[in-house]
């Protein structure tokens, strides 16, 4: 790995002015992150919301490594990212398990690539197995678990690689609206014990104020930064958060930013 | 309206699932049909007895080789040609195929060989090896292995191309080296895919051997149907020609067993 | 009238494209379809269903499919091999005895079965003396160029290619065997029944056309070249080819087959095939000479 | 990292995309090579002339074949067999798989028959289609009938089968009948998968093209490569299988195309 | 269709006692919905949620006649629904849009079952692609779509046939936030333009309480009718009627009554 170190670095995972750039078929180049900068502290819980498109994914695979940017850089613990790594664990969208192996299995994963003697990564598992609520399930195979049990054993198997960093791409969105109300408090309890650096991306204007301590609410076409709104809400966030006046005040904000963003996708 | 009209209208209806009793009739009544009008054509003079043999006929036909044991060796020698030919080509064409299936560079490499040469006749080709393989066991195999080969790697590499790249993304940030993916992600992922290809084309091995056994073989089913046609003996080229089509009947049957035990995994 | 014939590739069959392009039998009102089909299985298989009313191919052969309900009789010699036959031998391999315990390319069900066996027997041995390696008289030509078997039963052109290449000896050839690879026209019973005059006018057509041969050999060999083609499209190998074989006129024909009542000495050759194949084919064969041939339509010679 | 070697990297990736000009250079390579290959077999005397003709030699036979016509006679005679068989076999196994995936009772009564005949040997029914056929083009037609129908059917139903239960229940709810639903829904739903079966079996038909020509024919590629093994004549086996090969391409590519101007409207 | 006409009846939907049960895979029956009644009066705009598998979409499907309940029976404008038909529209929550016909032809779609003349046909489909704002797309096909767009053709579809009730399951379930948002609004437009009824399933309770006249939740294992919610906010309902306080006060009792539905799928 091209690892420069940087000690001096003081955030947890520091983007300095990230452009991507896609060849179009038509021999064009199509500009899907122009010149982002951002900074996230130890232990923060980070939001991303923006509209379809502007980017949000290409800036967490660019983080993961899974991308290389076009311009600048982007250093987590000191170390610049050239290439994916246990330290930087990620929860997709779609089902990423590994539909041929165990809940126990998938979540042993990682730790079997890194030669983790078998009585200790049986621990491991075991705790995340009850952080996430599914110990009974260890046995099962993905087809037979619900949506929502599948992103919480995602979820279980990049924490118990113990990454520096947890990169969160819209791991809810194909959840119903109960489930996911769960999962985010299942989350928030879950992140408070592991005290990770969270970078989340979401569309869900509620699910990014209850979760996060800073919202990056970025714009498209080319993506870009728009605001910063620091979350205000004291921890840990009670059940009825989302009827309070703070938070109404912020979703308010937060839809008026985007509502502004004359980068519609549908017309 | 009658339940005998309801089912009715589920028989005529697109896509109405319908009971098994009533598929399994179904099926069964379809077999009796055939033999049925095996019968009537055969008994019924409508066809000469030399042009098609009773059911009678071709019983009598197996149990006169039965009795001296020649049947069960020429369906030994047979299986021998088809499974030798069909394990040399699987344990080729599968890795073979996951590295064209992985790696863009190596299927452009193999695609336009494998492209051309599986529209080629496999009949063609048997003079060419007598001269360049021989006329042993080795020469029968190769005949097999021509016909199976190139469609296995065509059907295992699309297979493998279908694996979302999005499970290899989440290897990756689980500590996964490119190295560990095609063993520990792509492999097993593509494994049903792989079973459902050998099962079809071990089907397909069956419809060689004919042409396998054209050449120096002193035994086999094909080589007594070969036999058979010399002096129009109906009787046995239809006894030989449904013994083929038993053991490809069954050798499908084993591997949709094998691939429901093996891939329980998979939906 | 018409009558279709079946055959192979194989210049012995040349009478009948020199009577069919000299318009011999139009003349008698006889139109003859020739079809090359390279099995003899399957032209039998034709004939059998009715597709073709008969076949050109040596007697031994077309025996084996001779059955009660399978009825044809053959009318006419065309020709014997002479040399378009042989044994090809590797080195160390100067007789047929020495052919003892060697593996043998040969195709079971055919002429060169039937012919090996035949030299077998003169030489005291049996089928099951030798090592038979099933395959087409062609392939077999191919394994023992390749090396692949100490010695095979094959034709013409194989056999030249075999000297050619120095890949091995031509041990013995049919010039050694005369009248025991005979190739005779055979025709369905029903349409021999029916057509009695399309018949003769089959055998007259023949006998003028090996007539016509034996005064124009150049001629000949072009036309033969033009009908047969494959391995023969070039006139000069057709005339290298037809050294192989010797062609029946209708007088040669009853000399070889006889006189209603009166077999002649091809009565043998068919006793011999009955015996061979029913070692062969582990199956009782007895065709009697006159339910596989028909000599009636062959007049002596004047 | 230097640009060669971060290409070379992304050659080593599984799944890693290449661009186009690479692939069309790795494959005019994999032409190239094979070419070579062959070339150095033959004029290297590597392997005697008699069991490898050199690239001049088959062309030299292509040409002399060329020369008075015969190439094209027949070509065009084996054109019209395949293509008169692909063409019967296609316009029944179609609508036959079309009602097989739709109505559950077809599919359980033709299953057991198409699934025990499509695994016999084509080669040993010649003789029992010269039986009940005869030698004529219907014959020849037959045999690729026989080669291609059964997979076809197979091929066709499955797509079929795939297609969406929710698109026929949407077009009931716009006021489909049973009978509109076979018409308006699953035969364009099917139409891509259709096409895709067809592009395939075409290939195979090819290679069924040497069997079906063992019989009656007096011009076909088939017929001269059958006819070329006596005086093993390499050259021009080479060549008919050579023109097999191609032709069974161009067929692939025209169904290719169609597809993509067709179904456009498929992703 | 076996329609019992009921003229007395008062409102536009009659579900009267509807029980549905599916043999499981073990021989017993699996309650899906256990005596459901409930009436939708014309033009209402009903809106059933409840936790996953509580049987909303079984519900809706017997609504439309595409299943059979096992007691009870449904009544739409009088009439028993005994089979699907274009009085009943409905938007499915995956894309059902027919891939291979434009934008146009899909709405198109119903109104040429019916045999409606080519030039009426344009002015309705003109008029529906008005009113969900997508003139300038009336050409493409599916795949050139957002799901946003996607679901807007798949109303303006159902709309175009002028069916006596419009069946809605999840149609928004797929779509980010924002473009939900989006979609409710313009649903809300349509609906008011249209004065169709509407039975909308949902699992978002923001989006229950901002379209519906009345919200039926529902309770799983088996499916009952918990309570039913009038909402009684006024209509046109303006932008930011989620932040007002009754929205609120109904927001808090639909998410305790789901909350304490001590059915959970998951643990
Ligand atoms: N491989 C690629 N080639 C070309 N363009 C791409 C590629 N991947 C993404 N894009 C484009 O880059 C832009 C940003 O994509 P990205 O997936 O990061 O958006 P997003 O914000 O995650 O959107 P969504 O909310 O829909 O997930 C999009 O406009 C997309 O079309
Ligand atoms: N064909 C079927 N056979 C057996 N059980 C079924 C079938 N269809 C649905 N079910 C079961 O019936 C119950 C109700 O299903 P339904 O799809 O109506 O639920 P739903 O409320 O729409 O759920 P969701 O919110 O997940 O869409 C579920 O438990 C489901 O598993
Ligand atoms: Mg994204
Ligand atoms: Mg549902």
């Amino acid at each position: 790995m091209g690892a420069v170190n940087l000690e001096t670095a003081p955030a947890r995972l520091q983007v300095r002015n990230v452009s991507l750039r896609y060849p179009t078929p038509t021999g064009g180049t199509f500009v899907a992150l122009d010149k982002v900068s951002l900074e996230v502290p130890d232990q923060q819980f980070a939001v991303i919301v923006g509209p379809s498109g502007c980017g949000k994914s290409s800036l967490l695979y660019l983080t993961a490594g899974l991308n290389e940017p076009t311009e600048g850089e982007i250093v987590v613990s000191g170390q610049r990212v050239t290439e994916p790594g246990p330290d930087r664990g990620m929860v997709f969208q779609g089902y990423t398990l590994f539909p041929w192996l165990t809940v126990r299995q998938n979540i042993e994963f990682g730790l079997k690539r890194r030669g983790m003697p078998p009585a200790q990564r049986q621990e491991v598992v075991d705790h995340y197995l009850d952080e996430v609520r599914l110990r009974p399930f260890a046995d099962n195979f993905p087809k037979q678990l619900s949506g929502g049990m599948m992103q919480r054993v995602a979820i279980a198997r990049a924490l118990a690689n113990d990454p520096q960093i947890l990169l969160m791409d819209e791991p809810f969105g194909a959840l119903d609206s109960q489930t996911r109300h769960q999962m985010q408090r299942l989350l928030l309890r879950v992140w408070e014990h592991a005290k990770k650096t969270v970078v989340f991306v979401t569309h869900d204007i509620d699910e990014a104020i209850l979760l996060g301590d800073r919202v990056y609410v970025m714009g498209a076409r080319p993506g870009r930064i728009r605001q910063i709104i620091d979350v205000p809400l004291a921890r840990p966030r009670p059940e009825d958060v989302e009827l309070a006046p703070e938070f109404i005040a912020l979703k308010r904000q937060i839809v008026d930013l985007l509502h502004d963003d004359l980068h519609r996708i549908d017309p | 309206m009658s339940s005998e009209s309801r089912w009715l209208q589920r028989c005529l209806t697109p896509k109405a699932a319908l009971p098994r009793q009533l598929v399994l009739g179904a099926a069964a009544l379809s077999w009796l049909l055939m033999l049925g009008a095996w019968c009537a054509l055969s008994y019924g003079g409508l066809v000469p007895a030399m042009f098609l043999p009773t059911p009678v006929d071709v019983v009598a036909a197996g149990w006169r080789l039965a009795e001296d044991g020649t049947l069960l060796e020429h369906i030994g020698a047979s299986v021998e040609v088809v499974l030798v030919g069909f394990a040399v080509s699987s344990a080729l064409a599968i890795p073979l195929g996951l590295f064209m299936g992985s790696f863009r560079l190596v299927q452009a490499l193999l695609d336009p060989p494998v492209n051309f040469i599986r529209y080629l006749p496999v009949t063609s080709f048997v003079p060419l090896f007598i001269l360049w393989i021989g006329i042993g066991l080795e020469q029968r195999v190769a005949v097999i292995i021509f016909g199976v080969f190139f469609q296995q790697l065509v059907m295992v590499s699309d297979v493998c191309r279908g694996v979302s790249k999005d499970l290899v993304n989440a290897s990756y940030t689980l500590g996964c080296k490119r190295r560990d993916v095609l063993l520990h992600v792509l492999g097993p992922a593509s494994l049903p895919g792989v079973l459902d290809t050998l099962r079809v084309t071990i089907g397909w091995a069956w419809t060689y051997l004919v042409v396998a056994e054209l050449v120096a073989a002193s035994s086999g089913l094909g080589y007594i149907s070969l036999k058979a046609m010399r002096g129009l003996q109906v009787d046995v080229i239809f006894l030989a020609i449904a013994v083929i089509g038993l053991l490809g009947l069954l050798t499908d049957q084993v591997f949709r067993i094998l691939r429901m035990k093996v891939c329980a995994w998979a939906q | 009238g018409t009558l279709s014939i079946g055959h192979t590739t194989w210049v012995g069959y040349g009478p009948l494209f020199v009577a069919r392009d000299l318009g011999y039998f139009k003349q008698a009102g006889l139109d003859v379809q020739l079809t090359t089909i390279e099995e003899s299985s399957l032209y039998m298989a034709a004939m059998a269903s009715g597709k073709l009313t008969g076949t050109a191919s040596t007697i031994d052969e077309i025996l084996k499919y001779r059955s009660p309900q399978f009825c044809f009789r053959s009318v006419l010699a065309l020709d014997e091999s002479a040399g378009g036959d042989g044994v090809v031998t590797a080195n160390g391999i100067n007789s047929i005895k020495d052919l003892k315990g060697k593996a043998v390319a040969v195709n079971e069900g055919s002429v060169s079965m039937f012919w090996l066996s035949y030299l077998l027997k003169q030489a005291g041995l049996g089928v099951k003396d030798i090592e038979v390696k099933n395959m087409t008289a062609d392939d077999a030509a191919s394994a023992f160029m390749a090396g692949r078997v100490p010695a095979a039963v094959t034709w013409e052109p194989n056999l030249t290619m075999v000297k050619q290449k120095k890949a091995g000896q031509v041990l013995v050839d049919s010039r050694k065997t005369p009248g025991v690879i005979v190739d005779v026209v055979a025709l369905r019973c029903d349409v021999i029944d029916k057509q009695p005059a399309d018949v003769k006018a089959l055998v007259e057509g023949v006998n003028k056309a090996v007539a016509y041969m034996k005064a124009h050999p150049a001629e000949s060999a072009k036309i033969i070249a033009k009908g047969v083609g494959g391995y023969l499209s070039k006139p000069e190998d057709v005339s290298e080819a037809l050294k192989g074989v010797r062609f029946y006129d209708t007088a040669g024909s009853v000399g070889l087959m006889g006189q209603p009542g009166k077999p002649g000495p091809l009565k043998d050759v068919v006793s011999l095939a009955n015996e061979t194949w029913s070692v062969i084919q582990g199956k009782k064969f007895s065709v009697g000479y006159d339910d596989l041939v028909d000599t009636r339509f062959l007049k002596p010679a004047h």
